[in-house]
């Protein structure tokens, strides 16, 4: 068991993914004047959802629906009990503000796309078949949570006196939550995937498919500059935070392996499922929670999520939820 | 007529367009900055730490109630910066 | 026929190109956040035309003068007369102000690529050849027409008593038609095609054969968006132009098509030839009459190209040209 | 053997990359408003750079050490060596002023990543194996002349009276020649290629290798337009530096060529190192010069190396080399 | 010294940036910006729908010049805003 | 308030910003321009020939410290252009 843990996080960090985000870390380490201009991270963030929405509703489209409802619901309940309990701690043992508190457990709560693709990216790596639909998962779990967090934050600031009218602002949430560019890129092209099935998939996958494990490696280069530019506030949030961000998506991660099995999806689907529990959002939740509770210091949320949580996940999280989800299952080693 | 610029997060872009038209403002002109200040670098590579520049021109009594809004409302939540300057215009029916 | 048309349709709908397109508008629709930057824009633009060029070129280069001198012709002369007749349709019949009714016909006169593009894209989704090399007929229709409505346009402003040496005017917009960046990314690929062969295609196919397809959806999700931001302006260029912007693409495809037929085309060949017709251009038309006729209003020539005749074209257009085609070959169900 | 060469300098000629650049020169001449954005040259750049490092890299893990050191030493060698030289000339003969000599000489002794990446893909063209991991020879020749150029320019300062410390400056430019972005890109892929190795290149192939001469096509079209906007300066540099511009390359290309044959390479791989000589660097040094030596005249350097040496290299200049290499080698017509 | 901006639509850079030339501007700085004014908004995703601004250093005389043809020449034909400012710059005698 | 204003190549921008924070400026905004001048046409399409301008308020006596300091070390070294003008903030105690 330990040794599998080894071997994969060894296959792991040996992917030119992850050593490209590696090389972004050294970059911005070693103060090299290499950036990544705005419009091709854009361009990036918006392949890769695309790529990614359209893989999978092509599989949904082959799978049906009755063997998705279910894991799908799971999600959404996932989606609103993690930023409850989380939120829990961060105020409580934390001792976070209420509304930071608040902006956190709406990151957590919330998933990130890339980590999940990492994550399709390690399978495929090691060989573990997993579910394409998982994509679906992604897709309904960005959403909920953050709907949470804007709620809990907002009903903390009318204790704290607040009177700015509750509506308006949870309409605001609700809109970026449901049509932000994240959700309508990802829903959308799962859209797309389901109604030009497996024939369009065919069709577009000379750029969708094939360069998409290598545009993964060039974001990634990208992401270890973003999240090394990050490490400056570790100090800045407090000892709290820094275990926070390591322990929850840890926590997270093996509950949603459990529960991935439970609700009847195959190992890898599992481990996925585990990884969209334990990932914190970096792209739908900022914009939102920026926006509906500007009142929370985004370097407490933005450090957790961008600078530990995504890259802990990314290099040592994945090879703990497929070591857990393999254990659950009761494999032995292959 | 003054020119109030405005600069500040672009996830403000939003509340400060509407806020903008709000005060009665006509028009105005924007784009992405990067920019450094008490809130730390904001290096302009994703959309989640680019600056946004706003200007507008506006008359003088709409200039000084949008600074006064913006500093009632908004300079606690968000990373900005505002000021107005002189200009003189053509067209002043315009604005 | 009826039957085919319908199904023809549906394979349209169902392609992920226009899926996107649909995307793209729902997005703008809903007021997401989505946005391509622009450099993002002319990256697609780059490489459609350049992709385009190069393959028409390829194909030019085996398929020899011979065959392609005579519909170069007869596309030259459409560029001509769709300016005229739409001209004074636009001004006679749907009573525009005449800088207004030349700057409109020199956009329906000349070109769209992308509409174009779609059109090979649809024809391969149905699996229905068609001659490569008919990018050189988009390459020579898309300035004929704008010199033509740019002369119509000057000639109406001196009417109205505008001195304005013409010479200088029309020099400019031969410029901009001969030499705007659509025309030298088109053409110029051409050439390259022509001149490097199959040999040159096949080396560079990773990049400009086998992503295109999926290339073209992203870029129709941003069409999408451009075209449905035009949707405010609907009502505020009345009525005729409403009504223009779907019968003046129908009577040119119809007749492109015939024409395409008469000088030799094959089925899917005249297809194209009668979309070429009914399409109008949105890169180069507005920028060449923007500079040489900054009296006609824009609202008008982009909301009736972008907003109506676009969306239509590629959606239910292309498969009514198509229709027309079987029909005028008299092809028997397939 | 003069036959020969005309062959092969048509074979480069007629390569899509080769005509796209020429289209670009055209372009500019006829004036056309045809633009790359800063985003898209950036994009570009980043990509080649990563391809080639990775490539390279999977291919030293396959080679080992053993067969590198030696030429990797001569290219490091021929980095301090040529700046020297041609500072000489530049400066007794061609009596320009001693900083801007020393400016000229670090951008003739570093190299240009385009023109080796040409010079792989003409020989793929014809058809020539070389070493895949000539790439590290790229990766190590892109520091040493910066760094001596800029001594040079240094201490020239000094004897006029500038009093500025040295080190500061020497100490600046060394973290540009080390951390400026093409060497971080370059040796930062060339190190993830040794570590993914093989399977890591595999997986990434569909972006990293199967478009990459497809996107060195469309970056040559940029790079046209790039060149050929310093034409108008070259009446401004002088007869002299028309002249270097050209003297210069060949004979850094014949030692190249002789030199890499002396270390062991093959017919191949001599060319690409004559290549590296004679190629003049056109992103990494004109930053780290323009830093640490902003006396010297850009107008002087950017001009001799992108407006005179690129284009002669990669058009004329290739073809040369490999006729040399072909000569050394002592090759009968294949 | 004068500093003349020109918010404008992108494709009349060719026609303002002749303009300057023909006034005596020795130099100008152009970036593009997105904005929105009585000719609607213009979202700066397509060339067709972007903004360019324009600033221009230039004595007082020519910044009179330079707004009385754009006033002139260009308001009707293009979607444009356009003022002046003081400024103190240094080397004066470059503009 | 003065509102400084440097229009430069953006090869110089590490030297410039090091300048700033050397005389004292709290913050700085900065974004990619084109531009014409002495120095020929910098035409924004490859980082060696595009420009930044950069804007930061300062304390009148920062202004002209910075200004002095730009002339004497960086004008004749690079493309630069730059040049002061009024202005007044809000939460003047922030530069
Ligand atoms: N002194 C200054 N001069 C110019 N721009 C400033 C200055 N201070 C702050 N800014 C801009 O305003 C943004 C927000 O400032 P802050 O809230 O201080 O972080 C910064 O990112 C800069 O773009
Ligand atoms: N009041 C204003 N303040 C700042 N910029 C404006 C204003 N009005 C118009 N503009 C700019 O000028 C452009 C053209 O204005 P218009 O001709 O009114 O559509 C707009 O797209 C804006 O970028
Ligand atoms: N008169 C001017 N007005 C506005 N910007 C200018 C002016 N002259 C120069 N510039 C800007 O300053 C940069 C450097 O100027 P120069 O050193 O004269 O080449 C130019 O590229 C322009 O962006
Ligand atoms: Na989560
Ligand atoms: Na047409
Ligand atoms: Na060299």
């Amino acid at each position: 068991m330990n040794a599998d843990l080894l071997q994969a996080i060894q296959a792991n960090l040996l992917s030119p993914a992850l050593l490209f985000f590696v090389l972004g870390v050294v970059a911005t380490l070693v103060k090299s004047d290499l950036k990544f201009p705005e419009p091709l991270y854009i361009t990036l963030t918006i392949y890769l959802l695309t790529a990614i929405g359209l893989k999978g509703g092509a599989a949904l489209s082959e799978a049906g629906l009755a063997k998705v409802w279910l894991p799908t619901l799971a999600g959404i309940a996932l989606g609103v009990v993690i930023p409850l309990w989380t939120y829990a701690a961060l105020r409580f043992i934390g001792r976070l503000p209420a509304v930071d508190a608040a902006a956190i457990c709406a990151h957590y709560g919330s998933v990130s796309a890339v980590t999940f693709i990492a994550a399709t990216n390690f399978l495929k790596q090691i060989g573990q078949p997993f579910e394409d639909y998982a994509t679906a998962f992604l897709a309904v779990m960005e959403s909920p949570a953050i709907i949470v967090g804007v709620m809990l934050g907002k009903l903390a600031l009318r204790r704290e006196g607040d009177a700015a009218p509750l509506g308006g602002v949870i309409k605001g949430a609700l809109h970026e939550a449901l049509f932000g560019r994240s959700v309508v890129l990802l829903v959308g092209a799962l859209a797309v995937g389901i109604l030009s099935g497996k024939k369009g998939l065919e069709a577009t996958a000379g750029f969708f498919v094939s360069p998409f494990q290598g545009v993964l490696a060039l974001f990634l280069l990208e992401m270890g500059m973003v999240a090394a530019k990050r490490f400056a506030d570790l100090k800045r949030v407090g000892p709290f935070l820094l275990v926070f961000g390591i322990v929850a998506p840890v926590l997270n991660g093996i509950a949603g392996v459990l529960i991935g099995q439970a609700v009847g999806l195959s190992l890898g689907g599992a481990t996925l499922f585990g990884t969209l529990a334990a990932s914190a959002s970096y792209i739908a939740a900022p914009a939102a929670i920026r926006l509906s509770l500007p009142e929370a210091n985004p370097t407490f949320y933005l450090t957790a999520a961008l600078g530990i949580t995504f890259p802990f996940n990314i290099t040592l999280g994945l090879p703990l939820y497929f070591a857990v989800a393999r254990w659950a299952f009761g494999a032995s080693t292959p | 007529m003054k020119l109030v610029t405005i600069v500040c997060e672009k996830l403000a872009r939003e509340a400060v367009t509407r806020l903008l038209r709000d005060v009665g403002a006509h028009g105005w002109t924007l784009w992405e900055v990067e920019g450094s200040g008490a809130q730390g670098s904001r290096t302009g590579d994703i959309p989640e730490f680019t600056n946004i520049q706003v200007e507008v021109i506006v008359p003088p009594a709409v200039a000084e109630m949008l600074l006064t809004r913006l500093e009632k409302e908004f300079f606690k939540r968000y990373a900005m910066v505002a000021y107005e300057s002189d200009i003189s215009v053509i067209r002043r029916e315009k604005f």
